[in-house]
């Protein structure tokens, strides 16, 4: 939807006063700005974080931006440490392998090869986590790495700002489990 | 005289060189303001082009006493005349050879291009030949006395 | 029945008188016999009926190029130098020729020393020429006074001496080796033209000595020219050999001492093969001419041999062909250039 | 305008600016050249090599850096910058400040001592960073000005003054001055010329190439330095991980250049392609190991310039591998390897593994430049290079000032040294009135007769403070100097350059009478002309002087041998004397100057040369074979730029045809031509003979017609194949039959890039594209196809291709095992190609196929080239005196070239060419005599044998034969002096003055003489 | 009489005090001189070496004296004689033809003292030739092939050794250290007999072309038309000068190498270019026909006119060697037959 819209305007150059913006650039923002409070501190035990950066939102969206401020956003969040980042990245990412309608449409086989170049540069970081920004890519990031034995935990970025979120910048987080 | 200091076992040969103005002088040149260290065995000429170097010069160097000689010029295609190295290197092609032949030892004559910004390979080019015609001793073959 | 030869000197008169008679030339070149035997005359036939006089046998054994800028001159009006050239036609010369001859005259009109119109050339394609040198060394140097020719034998006599001598055995190294034995200018022919001759090892001569060692071709070579009296027979013989001041001869610089000093010697044999380079026939002149024997034709051998190599020419095979050390190519091969080299080893 | 200054401000000391200023100060005007850094030679100083010839980069550059620096009337202003430029054409107020370099050019020798014992390493900036100097330091060996800098930044001493100095104390000139500051100067100048160049783009944006990441991922200029034998590792190739020699190297090409995505330029860089077949074929070459595997990654072949595909191809026969793929990214690998993972045209994915990746960076304007240009008040354009128009190529938006070089568009040496040319002549054209009025001339006494003289030599020997002195024992030197024969005077100087041991000198030649002179010190290729004036300026002829090079080429390369520098210093200045004993006075050779043009052919480049010389006073003869002016261009339509030719034209023409100053003469050829350079006589068909000094030739070429053959495609046979000419013909006369056309098929390269005509015809993708542009925007209905085997919109043009292909134009690529087949069935056109994009063969059935053949020379061109004595290319076009630096000029002096006769090239390149030409020309018309080589051959007409060997090794046509006499005569306004036929010829007939065999071999007996 | 032996042990006795040569069998098959060591005899074959004796009279080159080029050494242009062979020289196997040409060439060089200390220098020992070769004409130039002309010795060679006759005074005193000689037995006084009658009639009837050569008028001669023939087929080379005893024109130059430096004589020969060649550039004999007949003129006429006799001893070697066979003995007829 977003990246639909947004390409369509773009491509039939109709004239618009929308301005794009990824809730990954607000989180970034509010971060910055101070008006979202996060702390890394509850990763005590390392986790190791890396990242898919998905076409319709960083290549063919919003560029490089975005994606940079989504690495912003999981350093704040898992800490500066424990941020392993891919290679290619950011719009030179590779795709996941289960865009264009793969995932739905029923092309296993060939989208899971697809996948392999993905699955392989993922499990090179050796990350615990990956955040997947999109759910097309969340579900091809899951799939793959299940059938290829890989493991990683597969997640939105939210899951873990929830995690590090400070209330009322004094008395603990909220949802600490 | 010449002889007596010939065998003499310090003996340092004297090579005569003809470098092109334009390329290989300048070449050593730069060796100079590099400093690439090399045997004081050159005794420098300068030509205007490689394409001046006769063979009849080359023997008289070689009449004249040098115990090797050494011609240098610009790369093929650098040349500041257009086409003289052309002609050099198939004159010199045809008498090295012919001056082997007659039994003048590989490496009393020598021929090279280098480049003007070819400092260190100036150098190494002085060090071969002169290493070479160390190799050989004194030339005698062709040397006038009297 | 007349032997070969015979009948090319009957002709050969025939064409020459016919030429002086029709006034097409103002003489013809070709040879006369002598008083000594396998000594050949170079004669100029000026006279219809010096034209009898004319022989041919297998003892021509210089090239009549050498002789042809000279005597084309002869026929030109005096002139100071800078005189513009006189008007019209000059007169002609008529002169035979065999392959290298022929080649000779081809350089001579590259190098511009006559022209090709101004000569009339008999075309004669060579059998070879007797070396005379190997006729006596055959006889072991026994005087010899006179010397029949058959066509593939040479009947020899002197005091005390008959013998017959297979003619191919004592024919001249050069014409042995020839690869190209017929005239490549020409504007008649005495016979047929008998194409290149596969010659297997035609260089094996030059190819005895580079494999020699440094040391062996040095003695090689001092030996072979150290009975040079510096004559320069082989120099006057040659039809390359035009200019009106040799370097041997040049005071200012002095390239080269002018007396028999090894040295010296030595220098003027490099130089004088050298300047041959890329314009030598092989003809062959020089060898036959030494009084001394030396076998000088081996050098320029070599560099006909490393021009062949190197550039893939030969010279005088034709007039538009460049002189190979007047030309080049951008990929002419440069192995021996040191910084060639120097890439070559390291690979 | 009341009488305009005659000097010219050049900003930018580059290859560009150094053209332009010596174009200037040779032609009467004062230049100040202007450069930031502290030499000057801008970018091309730091190549190794340069395409297509594979000339050695310094080797070419470095005479003309020192005849900058050297000329009497360029003010060199390096470490400097213009701050503001105030008025109008005619007369600018230029302020530029001048910062401190912190040692005295006067005094600094270029010894190098100082940097020996600078503490200080920094990475230097000439080497991109990949090797190091000390913080004072030369920006490199061949420097103009040879003389050393600090940098304020890095300078202990300048930090934190007292502490260091050893540059100081080491300097045995006493040049360093800590106290120096930044000067500012206030120049008055007639015009300006902007040559400020480009930067190479940093890939450091681009993260997909992993530069910054990687070690072993460098840009195009980075390698050049590891490639040239002065740069960081002196040439022997080794990345920059390990040092080791890579045997596996990839180019990607267009980083930086078309690309909109994340390199922001849309621009072809034109240079990119043929700079990285050069690389990858030095690299094959250099290498030692020998075995070097270079692959090419890139998306169109762009080698479009004269001897580029030819280039192109010995490259792929020599093994280069081209890829036609796009990388997607490069990977780390094992060893600091790297990985390259590509789709190529097959779509399908590889992979390959290097040793080493080069970017080949495009060309991108400095944003310094861009805030100077925005504080001059002079446009740019959407890609940031100064805007420019086809028409006025060289000229920016404010008037009087003009720009050559990478700065307006990016484009290689020839063409930046042709439009410097161009800029020098349209400043040329504002100022002309004040030509020579602010120029300095020298003046010396009249020259003592020596003829009778025995030699009396005085011998120099030059301690260069301590530079020879503390490895030679100059002392014994100069003990031993005197007993050379003829030698009667020898003295030891501390510096022998120094300003006041010149002027010492020059008293103890007259004092002494002198009359040969020897200076033992450091390289004549510096110091000779500094001494030869010291010679003239003391009543000699300068000739008569020698030199013994007892530093560079002794004190300096034996420096733990004293012993051994001191006996070959001797030997050295043994042999000087032995030559300068022979050397004889010569002439200051020069010829007289009909001031006064021949232009040959009047299409656009003759008739911008005609106008161009005669709008600077100078009558000019204009000869059209033709009945009418215009040429070639008369049935073009536009320009890549939208600007209409026609119109254009006919303003020019009739300009032309209302200049007094030119005499045209139609449907008129060249007979015959005898002379040389300021003296030309030259027979027209018509009868008159012509009187010029110099002759610009412009011929032109034609469109090659397929009339038959394998590149026919029904040319000629069904009326609806054109050409490219022949569309534009419709176009002119706006042709409503083309509207309504449903269909439009082009095919490139027809008769370009072809065994019988191997080269690219450069302008025919970047006209055909623009000829589907307007069909389209004349029917966006229409289908318009491009059949075409590489796009080549170099530079802006590249905008075009992707508009083109923004309007939905289709490009389908075809190669020469795969052509196109055209058809007929009942009269329509039917065109079959394979797509290998999808793989599949397409069938179209186009209204319109429009062949872009090729541009062919014509065939007349070798008569001309005859008469003028100049070369051709294999192709049958005009060859240029140097590919690289002399692009308008020929070797024969005083004929340039313009135009299409040179090569394919579109208007304002022909423009720019016919500019420049026109500069070149006014070099000799300026003057009233020209100089000759004065070191020149001479016959010895009773040795010569007339065997023409001389004739035929000159490359100068300088030695002929007499038609009289038959002897070799030499036309010493031809003679360059290089004495090609001195060796060749076995008599000794013919030698050069002053460098006779006899002199030489004086040298050599002398060197081997024992004492 | 002296057995090849006895003549070998007095050849090496003089060996000591002298250097020996004489004429040996190169590789190449030909007669040449060489030098003989530790008693070694020549080669006694039939006719001249290859080369004459002239180059022991006149060396190829002769160093005039040396001198430093240097002019500020000690040394400076002091010019000094060169080292001088030092031992006196025997010439063995000479033939009577060029023994003559010693004396010949000795009237014009009456004054030089380098020719003449080199003939006070060498002894000459002839062997009598038995039998002309085809090419000897020496019975025509006023010499024998038995004569004495120029010797110290005259030997004639027999089967068992050789005879020999002491001519001059010093050639006495040489023989009387052979020691062992032995008198001649009748068949060898025969056998020299024989020689000393059948060995001129081997040889062409003598003409005595001197006397009547000298009588003729010169321009007479010297405008002859067989010039023109004989010019067109030689090559100017010198092949005849050089091998020739009695042709002795010289050429000096100064050569320098490496600072020193030295005067030479070398031959010369009238075929070449820079023979009588003018500072000025002209050269009398500038053409080829003119320096061809100065050769001769020279020889048959010239000569004569001043010294009385041919320059020419009729040893055969121009026209045995001449490569396009110029025979003096023809152009000897032709200038009679005017």
């Amino acid at each position: 939807m977003f990246y639909a819209t947004l390409e369509g305007l773009r491509r039939f150059k109709i004239p618009h006063k929308f301005e794009f913006v990824s809730i990954i650039s607000l989180y970034a923002q509010w971060i910055r700005e101070g008006r979202l409070n996060v702390d890394s501190s509850w990763n005590s035990d390392g986790l190791k974080f890396t990242v898919q950066d998905p076409c319709k939102l960083v290549r063919q969206g919003l560029g490089d931006a975005v994606a940079e401020d989504l690495r912003y956003v999981i350093k704040k969040v898992a800490g500066e440490e424990n941020f392993i980042d891919v290679w290619p990245r950011l719009s030179n990412n590779y795709c996941c392998g289960g865009g264009g309608g793969a995932l739905q449409a029923g092309f296993v086989e060939n989208r899971r090869k697809y996948g392999k170049l993905k699955f392989d540069q993922l499990a090179a970081t050796g990350a615990d986590v990956v955040i997947t920004p999109c759910h097309n890519c969340h579900t091809q990031v899951l799939d793959i790495c299940d059938f290829y034995g890989g493991k990683w935990k597969t997640t939105h970025l939210w899951n873990w700002l929830e995690k590090a979120l400070i209330i009322d910048g004094s008395a603990g987080r909220a949802g600490k489990d | 005289m010449n002889d007596k200091a010939k065998n003499q076992k310090d003996w340092e040969p004297k090579i005569i060189a003809f470098l092109c103005n334009w390329c290989s002088y300048a070449g050593a040149d730069l060796a100079g303001v590099s400093r690439y260290q090399y045997p004081p065995s050159l005794r420098i000429v300068r030509v205007p082009c490689s394409g001046r170097v006769s063979a009849n010069m080359i023997l008289d160097a070689l009449r004249s006493g040098a115990d090797g000689v050494l011609v240098s010029g610009c790369h093929p295609g650098d040349c500041h005349y257009i086409s003289g190295n052309y002609y050099a290197r198939r004159r010199f092609a045809v008498l090295k050879n012919f001056l082997e032949f007659i039994g003048i030892e590989p490496g009393r004559v020598n021929f090279s291009w280098i480049s003007a910004s070819e400092g260190e390979q100036f150098a190494e080019v002085a060090k071969e030949v002169t290493s070479r015609v160390k190799k050989l001793g004194p030339a005698r073959h062709l040397v006038k006395e009297f | 029945m007349p032997t070969k030869n015979e009948s090319i000197t009957q002709e050969l008169r025939q064409k020459a008188r016919h030429l002086l008679e029709s006034g097409q030339v103002a003489a013809f070149l070709g040879y006369t016999s002598g008083s000594v035997p396998m000594v050949m005359k170079p004669f100029v036939a000026r006279k219809p009926e010096d034209a009898e006089r004319l022989e041919w046998n297998s003892f021509c054994v210089l090239n009549l190029a050498n002789y042809l800028p000279p005597l084309l001159r002869s026929f030109e009006p005096p002139r100071r130098p800078n005189d513009p050239p006189p008007e019209g036609p000059l007169p002609k010369v008529g002169v035979a020729a065999t392959g290298c001859w022929s080649r000779n005259m081809v350089v001579q009109v590259q190098e511009n020393q006559m022209e090709r119109e101004r000569v009339v050339i008999i075309g004669i394609s060579s059998r070879g020429m007797v070396d005379r040198k190997k006729v006596l060394n055959a006889v072991n140097h026994a005087e010899i006074t006179s010397v029949k020719e058959e066509d593939n034998s040479l009947l020899v006599k002197g005091p005390g001496l008959e013998e017959e001598i297979n003619r191919w055995d004592v024919i001249r190294d050069n014409c042995q080796t020839c690869v190209h034995p017929d005239p490549v200018i020409f504007d008649e022919m005495i016979g047929q033209l008998q194409g290149d001759r596969d010659i297997q090892d035609r260089f094996r001569q030059v190819e005895e000595i580079e494999n020699l060692s440094a040391q062996d071709r040095w003695q090689w070579f001092t030996s072979e020219i150290d009975s040079c009296i510096r004559c320069y027979a082989c120099r006057n013989a040659c039809p390359l050999c035009y200019c009106p001041t040799c370097f041997v001869d040049d005071s200012r610089p002095q390239w080269v001492g002018k007396s028999r000093e090894p040295v010296d010697t030595a220098i003027f044999h490099i130089l004088r093969a050298y300047h041959c380079a890329g314009r030598c026939t092989d003809c062959g002149s020089c060898e036959s001419a030494c009084p001394m024997g030396i076998r000088m034709r081996i050098l320029t051998k070599k560099l006909q041999k490393d021009v062949l190599d190197l550039y893939g020419t030969e010279a005088g095979m034709s007039i538009q062909q460049p002189l190979p050390l007047s030309t080049y190519k951008m990929d002419d091969p440069q192995d021996f250039v040191l910084t060639e080299s120097f890439k070559g080893e390291k690979k | 305008m009341s009488t305009p200054k005659g000097s010219v401000l050049i900003v930018g000391g580059g290859i560009a600016g150094v053209q332009a200023a010596l174009d200037l100060a040779d032609s009467g005007f004062y230049v100040h050249l202007v450069e930031k850094s502290s030499a000057i030679g801008g970018s091309m100083s730091q190549l190794d090599k340069t395409f297509p010839t594979n000339d050695c980069s310094a080797c070419i550059l470095s005479p003309k850096l020192v005849e900058c620096g050297r000329h009497l009337n360029i003010n060199l202003l390096t470490l400097s910058e213009v701050l503001s430029i105030e008025g109008e054409p005619g007369s600018f107020r230029v302020k530029v400040r001048e910062n401190p370099r912190y040692v005295d050019v006067d005094k600094c020798i270029a010894c190098g001592s100082c940097a020996e014992k600078c503490p200080k390493k920094v990475p230097n900036e000439f080497d991109l960073g990949l090797g190091k100097r000390k913080a004072i330091y030369l920006r490199y060996p061949q420097a103009v000005p040879l003389k050393y800098a600090i940098d304020p930044e890095h300078c202990i001493y300048l930090k934190k003054p007292g502490r260091c100095g050893f540059c100081e104390k080491v300097c045995p000139a006493d040049a360093i001055n800590f106290k120096d500051t930044a000067r500012e100067h206030d120049l008055h100048v007639g015009s300006v010329i902007l040559a400020l160049g480009f930067r190479p783009f940093d890939p450091s944006r681009l993260d997909f190439t992993g530069y910054g990441q990687f070690k072993n991922v460098v840009t195009s200029m980075e390698f050049e330095r590891l490639l040239s034998p002065s740069g960081p590792c002196l040439g022997h190739m080794e990345r920059p991980s390990d040092h080791q020699e890579p045997r596996k190297i990839a180019w990607l090409q267009c980083i930086g250049s078309r690309d909109i995505n994340k390199a922001c330029h849309g621009y072809c860089s034109s240079v990119c392609c043929m700079y990285a077949i050069k690389q990858a074929v030095i690299a094959k070459e250099h290498s030692e190991s020998g075995d070097v595997d270079a692959t090419i990654f890139f998306m169109d072949m762009r080698t479009h310039g004269k001897g580029f595909e030819a280039y192109y191809n010995r490259a792929r026969d020599e093994g280069i591998d081209f890829k036609r793929a796009r990388v997607h990214t490069i990977l780390p690998a094992a060893n600091d390897n790297l990985k390259v993972r590509f789709a190529g045209e097959d779509g399908k994915i590889a992979e390959d593994e290097f040793d080493l990746v080069v970017l080949s960076v495009g060309l991108e304007t400095d944003p310094q430049v861009m805030r100077l240009a925005h504080e001059l008040g002079i446009e740019l354009d959407s890609d940031s290079f100064a805007a420019t128009s086809c028409f006025r190529p060289v000229e920016t938006s404010r008037k009087g000032i003009f720009v050559c070089g990478a700065l307006a568009e990016p484009k290689d040496i020839p063409q930046s040294v042709m439009e410097a040319s161009a800029a020098a002549l349209e400043a040329e054209r504002i100022l002309h009135p004040a030509r020579w009025t602010e120029t300095r001339k020298k003046e010396f006494p009249p020259e003592r007769d020596v003829h009778a003289e025995p030699p009396r030599i005085g011998v120099f020997v030059c301690s260069c403070g301590i530079n020879i002195a503390s490895v030679v024992d100059v002392q014994a030197v100069t003990d031993y100097a005197w007993t050379l024969p003829g030698v009667v005077f020898a003295q030891n100087n501390l510096f022998t350059c120094s300003q006041d041991t010149i002027n010492q000198m020059a008293e103890i030649i007259k004092r002494e009478r002198l009359n040969r002179v020897v200076v033992a010190s450091c390289t004549p290729r510096t110091h000779e002309p500094l001494f030869q004036e010291t010679l003239r300026e003391a009543g000699i002829n300068k000739f008569l002087f020698e030199m013994a090079n007892i530093r560079d080429q002794d004190s300096w390369v034996h420096q733990d041998e004293p012993d051994a520098a001191t006996l070959k210093a001797k030997d050295l200045v043994r042999m000087a004397v032995a030559k300068v004993r022979g050397d004889e006075p010569l002439p200051y050779n020069s010829v007289p100057v009909t001031k006064s043009a021949l232009v040959i052919g009047a299409g656009v480049a003759g008739l911008t040369a005609a106008l161009s010389l005669a709008d600077q006073g100078f009558p000019v003869t204009l000869v059209e074979r033709k009945d009418r002016l215009g040429g070639h261009a008369r049935k073009f339509f536009r320009t890549w730029q939208g600007q209409e030719v026609q119109s254009y034209l006919q303003e020019l023409a009739g300009m032309v045809e209302a200049n007094a100053n030119i005499d045209v003469h139609l449907g008129t050829t060249v007979e015959d031509v005898s002379g040389s350079v300021g003296q030309f006589r030259t027979m027209l068909s018509d009868g008159t003979e012509v009187k010029h000094g110099a002759a610009i030739v412009a011929v032109g070429a034609e469109s090659f017609k397929p009339r038959q053959g394998r590149w026919n495609y029904l040319y000629g046979k069904n009326p609806n194949v054109h050409t490219l000419l022949e569309l534009d013909q419709r176009f002119i006369k706006d042709d409503p039959g083309l509207k309504g056309l449903n269909q439009a098929v082009f095919i490139h390269c027809v008769g370009s890039r072809v065994p019988e005509r191997p080269y690219c015809s450069r302008v025919c993708c970047t006209h055909a594209i623009d000829q589907a542009i307007h069909l389209k925007e004349m029917n966006p209905d229409m289908d318009i196809f491009m059949l075409y085997r590489d796009i080549r919109t170099y530079g802006k043009r590249e905008h075009l291709y992707q508009k083109a292909r923004s309007l939905g134009i289709v490009f389908i690529r075809y190669d020469l095992d795969n052509l196109p087949r055209v058809s007929e069935t009942s009269g329509r056109l039917v065109v079959e190609v394979k797509d290998p994009i999808i793989d599949a063969e397409v069938t179209l059935h186009p209204d319109l196929l429009i062949l872009a053949s090729a541009v062919r020379p014509r065939d007349d061109v070798g008569e001309l080239s005859k008469l003028f004595k100049c070369a051709m290319t294999s192709d049958g076009f005009l060859l240029e005196a140097h590919m690289k630096l002399r692009p308008v000029d020929f070797a024969t002096d005083g004929v340039y070239l313009a135009g299409l006769c040179h090569y394919p090239k579109p208007v304002e390149e022909t423009i720019a060419q016919a500019k420049a030409a026109a500069s070149r020309a006014g070099l000799v018309l300026s003057r009233d005599a020209v100089p000759a080589e004065s070191i020149t051959a001479v016959v010895n007409a009773q040795k010569c044998t007339g065997c023409s060997v001389c004739t035929k090794v000159c490359a100068y046509h300088a030695v002929n034969m007499d038609a009289n006499s038959q002897k070799a005569v030499v036309d010493t306004g031809l003679c360059k002096g290089c004495g090609a036929c001195v060796a060749g010829c076995r008599s000794d007939a013919i030698t050069l003055k002053n460098l006779g065999n006899e002199q030489i071999m004086a040298a050599v007996e002398a060197a081997m003489e024992d004492f | 009489m002296l057995d090849n032996k006895d003549f070998s042990a007095w050849l090496s006795r003089l060996s000591d005090s002298h250097d020996i040569y004489g004429p040996k069998k190169t590789r190449k098959g030909m007669l040449e001189w060489a030098r003989l060591e530790g008693g070694q005899l020549p080669d006694p074959e039939p006719g001249v070496p290859k080369s004459s004796i002239k180059t022991f009279y006149f060396p190829q080159p002769e160093t005039l004296f040396e001198f430093s080029a240097r002019p500020k050494k000690e040394d400076a242009f002091r010019l000094h004689e060169p080292s001088r062979h030092q031992n006196p020289r025997l010439l063995i196997g000479v033939r009577p033809c060029d023994a003559r040409s010693v004396v010949l060439n000795s009237m014009p060089y009456q004054e030089d003292p380098y020719f003449q200390e080199n003939r006070r220098n060498t002894f000459l020992l002839g062997y009598a030739c038995s039998q002309g070769c085809s090419t000897c004409f020496c019975t025509w130039t006023g010499g024998s092939p038995v004569g004495q002309d120029g010797l110290d010795i005259l030997a004639f060679l027999l089967e068992d050794g050789l005879v020999l006759e002491p001519v001059t005074e010093r050639g006495e005193e040489l023989l009387e250290k052979a020691g062992s000689a032995r008198d001649l037995t009748r068949a060898q006084e025969q056998k020299v007999d024989e020689i000393r009658q059948k060995a001129p009639a081997s040889l062409p009837e003598e003409m005595e072309p001197a006397p009547r050569l000298r009588e003729k008028e010169l321009m007479a001669l010297y405008d002859a038309p067989f010039w023109q023939e004989l010019s067109d087929s030689c090559i100017n080379c010198g092949t005849c000068t050089f091998l020739c005893p009695t042709c002795y024109c010289f050429d000096i130059q100064d050569e320098t190498l490496r600072g020193r430096g030295r005067r030479i004589r070398y031959w010369d020969s009238c075929m070449f270019p820079l023979f009588t060649l003018h500072a000025s550039g002209h050269n009398p004999r500038g053409e080829k026909i003119k320096r061809v007949r100065n050769r001769f003129m020279h020889k048959l006429k010239y000569f004569p006119d001043r010294f009385g006799p041919l320059s020419c001893v009729g040893c055969g070697r121009c026209v045995r060697d001449c490569p396009v066979n110029i025979d003096i003995r023809q152009v000897m007829k032709e200038l009679l037959a005017i």
